[in-house]
């Protein structure tokens, strides 16, 4: 099987769609001629032309607006914002029209769009470069929202994602890109190429949405989680000798509920872990619903590991972001 | 800076308030027929004058004059006639409905009737409309029955709509009217997107988007003329002045440009007035404008110079903003009075069958209330269930949606 | 001591806020000549002439935007977005600036600014008058928001927010505009001049940001909302004869977590209630605090009474508010 | 619609890839001298043609020529000359830090030097740029010690933004630079809200907005124009038309208008070119608009007409979607050698004192790294801290960041 990085995995989910469908095209800021500043779209313009691969002006409003007039006539665009930071411009159009069009027009008209963006730290990007925005469109109904954390699942995720029939906000840990980072900063990365991720299928195949994946089996506790913090997951299980169950969500919204209950139900203990933000992110949802539904199987809190409440800082990068000493703290506590 | 005198604020006014005389003498009505009809494949640059000027056919007398006259004939004239008297009675009647409580809210069109009913006839079956909440002559000049419009404004069991949106937020995809949207200019960037979409795949058909004039304030109108002007798309941008938004003129929106029509030279789009409340004016431009985007030749920026006669909508009362007969001394007269005026003046049309076509029209509107209220009316009757409010958020209803309808009971 | 609704109370906050202190502006859409669509800003333009009170273009970026560079000047902009399901035009604005701006000019710069925006529904006002946004404003580090659920908290609070150094998210609950709405629309509502939160000191005072109150004191269960929906817990309370103890939380960032764990350890039993859609609601924020910090002392899951999770129907407008009898429901189970 | 040819999307695309010969052909250069000088109060319409023109005085002899000629002394020109000259040093020496990871990130000026050097001599204390990541011109030549612009570019210990932000964002109020925000466009309605407020407090300082040509696509633009005219806001708007933004060339952005400065037409803003790699012409024109501005006039739009010869950025290699050659065939020159050439012609420079002087400001830039890194640089050294993190989110520190500090053992 051809070995992939993830921005490879996801040029070839473009590229396998946009062989199938003429339907589907992609645009975005620099992402025609030039392929992209991540290069997810390179080649795709010389291969099916300029008006189905093309550079947009620097309007995230327009992009987004003119791909949900383009998805309420029949095509399937599948739109770049070239980091989460930036979308907000686009905020309206996403909020009050893609997600709204099919309710509001009672099917008559529908948004089947997916508007990629990278998202997440570790790069020194300061507070415009490393954003986890995934909160801001849990809370919109209409939506749905997706963050693979491997070329496999980037790639039948995304195909998945375009041939959705409504609106997807589909975010890339670019973090990730290269390989399966860690949060060790200071030490190497291993490549998707040495891991099993990496092998990824030719052709077309869908990875569901909607659908957890458990990423280590376990018993002890229950990590909840998504994109690079997968990674760092692990290393913390393997760090502290606790037998974490790992679930990585692969979509937020809609969200594998019973894959969640049915091992916090077998494990008793919960942790929740993303980049964003603590306050309002998609923590706060996880542990509401736990406590909802598995309540009676709790044996500790729930406890969030997470970006703090601040921008996100340049310098201070590494005490930003929620590495596996933190989280595996967090998880012996959380043991007690 | 000590010898600098203080700057000071400009904080634009209109001219009168309530209480004050209206006054229209600052608004410049050229002569009907005294503005040129170049061709539609003309220079951008060469069209400059026509963003500053405003388009008229039919003069004082009731004739139709100049070269942007003679496209319609009588009979074509008398239908639109009816669509715009349909138009107002249906608002008339809708608009006391509302206060009897049959509905939460309703918007009319008092005064720009011509726009929607006239531009609605310069379309091909196909072409899509991407219009604001002021644009219901689409409807009634597309042939959508106004049962549906009135289920969907009583929000009944009827409704197309399953009661999911405010009243007169209609959508007919099969009448080329897409979807309205309660946020203020959104669509009209959309309506680029379509004609790009339109575009992308080699079709034939155009699109239509539609603004008012305090809306091209808003962030998407500036994003609809850069992807229209970059991409050449097939759009035809409708901005609708009529001279209010809300409480407020249109010398905030405006600002120190002469007009609206303005904006789209910066972006080398062909720009131009036309009166609005002149039924032949408005579909002949129309027509140009269409079919230049039919001829690959991109989009072409209208601006209908019209006024809001009625309140901004059942929740508003302008005579706490303007003077109460501003309506009655704006220049450019009554869309429905003029037309009617000229088809006197050709001989095809008299005052007894216009009072004649009144009392028809009405017939037909109050039959369609009296079909339409059968079904219910928001507070009363048959109504769109609970189960309607949780379908069609997304294609398929997904689990945590399918957990919540079931502790809804429903 | 005069009566005051709602409405009224709003303005005297700004006519006070204007007369103690030159810096501050209001502007927005038909808030100047004509005192806003709601009546909140009328006879102040008479007042304070057309450069401090004034209409502003239907452009909620340039509103914001230009509130930011005013506050940043010096000023303390007071703005209204005339609903606050039109502010997403201005979010760019908002998260990415006003927000960030003290942070990131290590308090070279600053953003004393309130952003006014009637909420939430009750009024048949379809998807695009209902909405209740202000769990896309909690997630934002560097904001506020505030929420009064009475004239006499409207008031002192706008006051505080208008002279607070940081961007204030200002929500008025437009159902509560004319008197305490408690969810049984087939009934009258009393009107403010018969409540005792009505009853409105003149002249300056302040309620300060961040700290709760408790509405109804009570030992069976802890009922947390905010806005609106404080009536309708009253209400609840009464019908159902559970004995709650209801907190209106009033600003919702920061929060007063004090007063919400006090009150949670002594009554073991947890109900969040708000008006706006569930998942990735603020109540989820509420509920992983409230399960994290409490967690020894829940008898029973935390429940979440809210919205759907759809975009706020006309028609069916009672059918998605979540009024009394839902209310009720769920405080009997949480009493199981 | 049967006979109907299909549409087609138009994709604007530049004239010339990586592998052509580089082609400016298309682009219209005026001679120097050659565009009119009009008062600061004439009306906007008569002011049309600047926008569609470029304002230049240098001419190709190195003289300085025409009505915009003649408001500098040569001490001044010699000023601006080292500003520009320790700009370039400045980005040479930082650009090469970055490569050696004593940064993360960097961007530079390279042939963009004399639009913020020369616009910033136009100010007065008090007044306040709103600057994008390409305007540093503004610090050098205001003074603002280049030490802390390193600082703030190593993120260590005395970086004045404590680390918090991405290099080169810099920030100080106190030399009239506004803290950049890695959102485009964002401070351009900023500006005009500033500008508004002097104007509310009848004070006299004005405020100046920055955008490049890529991002007036953006709300914020549009929003900042619509703005700035209704409420005659003292604002000077300036475009850096670069020719690119990123990898995108300048017609996507454009569109169907000549120019960018066209954009401000349509608002009644006085809208002018101005050859941007010509010291003495910025400054000018930077002159006549801030005058405009101070004496209440309103808004003026900019738009210098230069090049972006670097990359876009440290993670940028323009070598993939244009040219290599292209900016050697630039037609309006380097700023820096043409400013040079002009002094030397009016006999106040010659090649040995540039020579000269370049050896000075490269020690003066060397000796200012030097003290900078005895601060530490990104990942050695002294840094700021844990706790500068969570410092300044807001005035006072709430109780839940509180919590977060004490969690994160600091
Ligand atoms: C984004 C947004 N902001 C504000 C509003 C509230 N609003 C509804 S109609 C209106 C005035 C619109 O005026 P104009 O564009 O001139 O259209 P007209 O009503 O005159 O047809 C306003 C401010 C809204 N619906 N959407
Ligand atoms: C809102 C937003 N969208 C996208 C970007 C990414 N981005 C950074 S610079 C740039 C190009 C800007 O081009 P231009 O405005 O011409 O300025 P220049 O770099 O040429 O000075 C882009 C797309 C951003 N920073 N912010
Ligand atoms: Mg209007
Ligand atoms: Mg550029």
């Amino acid at each position: 099987m051809p070995r992939m990085t993830m921005i490879e995995a996801i040029r070839d989910a473009l590229d396998v769609s946009m062989g199938r469908d003429e339907g589907v095209v992609v645009f975005g800021e620099d992402v025609g001629y030039f392929g992209g500043v991540f290069r997810c779209t390179a080649g795709l313009q010389q291969k099916y032309g300029r008006t189905r691969c093309f550079d947009a002006p620097i309007s995230e409003l327009g992009i987004v607006g003119t791909a949900i007039g383009m998805a309420a006539y029949g095509l399937k665009p599948c739109v770049e914002v070239q980091f989460a930071d930036y979308v907000y411009p686009a905020y309206d159009q996403i909020v009050s029209e893609a997600a709204r069009l099919r309710y509001r027009s009672n099917g008559q008209f529908t948004c089947p769009m997916v508007i990629r963006m990278p998202t997440g730290g570790g790069i020194f990007g300061g507070q415009t470069h490393s954003q986890s925005p995934e909160a801001l469109f849990t809370h919109v109904s209409g939506l749905k929202v997706v963050e693979p954390s491997n070329p496999v699942d980037a790639k039948g995720l995304l195909i998945a994602a375009i041939e959705d029939p409504d609106p997807v906000i589909f975010l890339e840990p670019k973090r990730l890109y290269n390989g399966p980072f860690d949060g060790h900063h200071d030490q190497p990365v291993t490549p998707w190429s040495k891991h099993a991720l990496g092998e990824v299928e030719a052709g077309h195949y869908t990875v569901p949405l909607g659908k957890a994946a458990v990423r280590r089996e376990g018993s002890a506790l229950t990590v909840l989680t998504y994109g690079t913090m997968v990674y760092v997951a692990e290393a913390a299980a393997r760090e502290t000798g606790i037998d974490a169950e790992i679930i990585d969500l692969r979509t937020l919204l809609p969200l594998d509920l019973d894959t969640i209950t049915a091992s916090v139900r077998k494990t008793g203990r919960c942790v929740v872990v993303h980049e964003a933000t603590l306050t309002s992110g998609f923590g706060a949802e996880l542990a509401a619903l736990v406590q909802q539904h598995c309540f009676y199987n709790l044996e500790a809190p729930i406890a969030r590991v997470t970006g703090w409440d601040t921008p996100y800082p340049h310098a201070q990068e590494w005490d930003y972001f929620p590495g596996p000493v933190r989280l595996g703290e967090a998880m012996r506590e959380v043991m007690e | 800076m000590a010898d600098q005198p203080p700057l000071s604020l400009y904080v634009p006014e209109p001219a009168v308030r309530p209480g004050d005389t209206p006054d229209f003498s600052n608004v410049i009505i050229p002569k009907a027929g005294s503005v040129d009809r170049p061709p539609v494949d003309a220079d951008p640059e060469s069209l400059r004058d026509l963003a500053f000027s405003i388009i008229r056919v039919l003069n004082r007398k009731g004739e139709a004059v100049g070269p942007w006259a003679g496209l319609l004939t009588a009979d074509e004239l008398l239908e639109g006639l009816k669509h715009m008297m349909t138009l107002r009675a249906f608002d008339a009647r809708m608009q006391t409905a509302q206060r009897q409580g049959k509905t939460s809210f309703y918007m009319q069109h008092m005064g720009e009737e011509a726009v929607s009913c006239a531009f609605r006839k310069a379309l091909e079956p196909g072409d899509m409309n991407f219009p604001t909440y002021r644009q219901a002559g689409l409807l009634i000049a597309g042939g959508y029955p106004m049962v549906d419009m009135m289920n969907q404004i009583y929000s009944n069991e009827a409704d197309p709509l399953k009661g999911r949106q405010l009243p007169i937020m209609y959508s007919s995809k099969e009448h080329g009217f897409f979807s309205i949207s309660g946020n203020l200019g959104t669509q009209f960037v959309q309506a680029v997107g379509w004609a790009m979409a339109s575009a992308i795949k080699n079709d034939t058909r155009i699109a239509a988007g539609w603004i008012g004039d305090g809306s091209t304030a808003e962030s998407d109108f500036h994003a609809a003329l850069v992807f229209a002007s970059t991409y050449r798309a097939p759009v035809v941008l409708n901005i609708v002045n009529n001279q209010w938004a809300i409480s407020t003129f249109q010398g905030i929106a405006r600002g120190g440009a002469g007009t609206f029509a303005a904006r789209g030279l910066g972006f080398g789009i062909p720009s131009l007035r036309v009166d609005g409340n002149d039924y032949l004016a408005v579909h002949a431009v129309a027509k140009w404008a269409v079919e230049r985007a039919r001829r690959n030749l991109g989009p072409t920026l209208v601006e209908y110079v019209t006024y809001r006669v009625g309140a901004h909508s059942t929740s508003d009362d302008p005579s706490a903003y303007r003077p109460k007969a501003e309506s009655d001394a704006w220049p450019l007269g009554d869309p429905v009075l003029r037309l009617k005026n000229h088809l006197i003046k050709i001989g095809a049309w008299s005052d007894e069958r216009h009072t004649q076509a009144e009392a028809e029209i009405l017939d037909t509107v109050i039959a369609a209330q009296k079909e339409a209220e059968k079904h219910g009316t928001l507070h009363t009757g048959g109504k769109p269930s609970t189960r309607d409010m949780f379908e069609g958020v997304y294609e398929e209803m997904p689990p945590h949606l399918r957990r919540q309808r079931q502790q809804a009971g429903v």
